[in-house]
């Protein structure tokens, strides 16, 4: 298992490339995230995060999810600081045996990371700068793993 | 001297990231909020809402009415994350 | 959209990494599937398939999930023929606004694939040649999208 | 003269992925089956089963019993898929 927070950017195809998924991995499912520019209204997203605090936390979400799913690996990148638009703010990567396992950790990890990572999120445009909040729908999808 | 992390929104109201407050004694968690808040009672109630979390020295606090907050340590009022 | 089956091997990363994801895609999904070495009892799948109506089948349930999520863009790579151990057998890559739509067809894609794309896979080893066929559990997990 | 295709295990079971079918007139499926097993009764069988599906010039047949086999035409059965 890999987590990265940080300011670098990064490449989600290179990281994807050297994604170590074993010898007895059947599927690997990934997820990107990049900051939309919705028309030219945002410019950059700045993410803060809390050195050490927020390391802790994704590492925690991560290791529950590769355990309650018999991962293979689980890679998660997440950049912080300033992020053009057009740039990839979140990956995640999961190697399983079986698809199911694979595809459910990284929904169920980029559910955590909206609701539990401890980052702050604001959006700058030219005419906008406002915190964003998780909606009800990333709190219902946050929800219904805990369910299970 | 206690140290207090504002994030997010809670940091854009207090207009910096961190202070250090000037005590030398133990705090209830309401006491250091007014103290963290240098008399603006916006930031004070801000800090106080529920969907406020706290950390003590990088540690969630579970339940945020029985914390105690020492010389030394270090306090963060986090609004709702918003990663991913 | 594209749709590929083909006895080719492919490279996922390359794939990847040339899938258009648009101007306003915040998120783009994926996954691949490999021929799983199962310890060294399987050396390679043979995929039978039939031209034509095989990559019709699967272009209309690709266009059917693109339509139902509003995605941006869809890939489905399908290798057929023999695929040794340890190779590409099928990669799906979706991109859309937000990341549920892309996930959820992601996964949609995959299931319809085990269960309605026209392929047959024989597993080969040193003791053993058999047809797969899709599991109870494949059946229920192409089930639960109908449902919906 | 009518083409069979046959796809999988039922492939394995004929022997061979394709054969013309000696017929210059209209079958129903069942003849169809029969003349194309070639005495196989085990494959006929095997065709008839409630898992395979039936694709009559590269369209899926959604009701089997109700159809009809000109010369020319290719009839493949399939059983179950298993993709991805």
């Amino acid at each position: 298992m890999r987590v990265v927070v940080s300011t670098q950017a990064f490449a989600p195809d290179q990281e994807l490339a050297s994604f170590a998924r074993g010898g007895e991995a059947g599927a690997v499912a990934s997820f990107v995230g990049y900051c939309r520019a919705e028309g030219g209204a945002v410019e950059r997203l700045e993410l803060e995060h809390y050195p050490g605090f927020t390391e802790a936390a994704i590492a925690r979400l991560a290791g529950d999810s590769l355990r309650r799913h018999g991962l293979i690996d689980l890679l998660v990148i997440h950049r912080v600081g300033a992020i053009p638009a057009g740039e990839a703010i979140v990956l995640v990567a999961a190697s399983s045996a079986h698809r199911l396992e694979a595809l459910t950790a990284v929904s169920e990890v980029m559910d955590y990371l909206k609701t539990e990572a401890p980052i702050w999120k604001k959006e700058i445009g030219a005419d906008r700068a406002r915190w964003v909040e998780p909606s009800a729908a990333d709190r219902q999808a946050a929800a219904r793993w805990a369910e299970n | 001297m206690p140290r207090v992390l504002f994030f997010g929104r809670l940091r854009d109201m207090a207009g910096c990231s961190e202070r250090e407050i000037a005590c030398e004694n133990d705090l209830d968690l309401p006491t250091f909020r007014r103290l963290a808040s240098l008399g603006d009672h916006d930031l004070e109630e801000a800090l106080a809402a529920r969907s406020v979390r706290v950390a003590l020295n990088a540690v969630l606090v579970p339940v945020a009415a029985t914390c105690s907050v020492s010389p030394g340590d270090e306090v963060a009022f986090m609004p709702p994350f918003s990663g991913g």
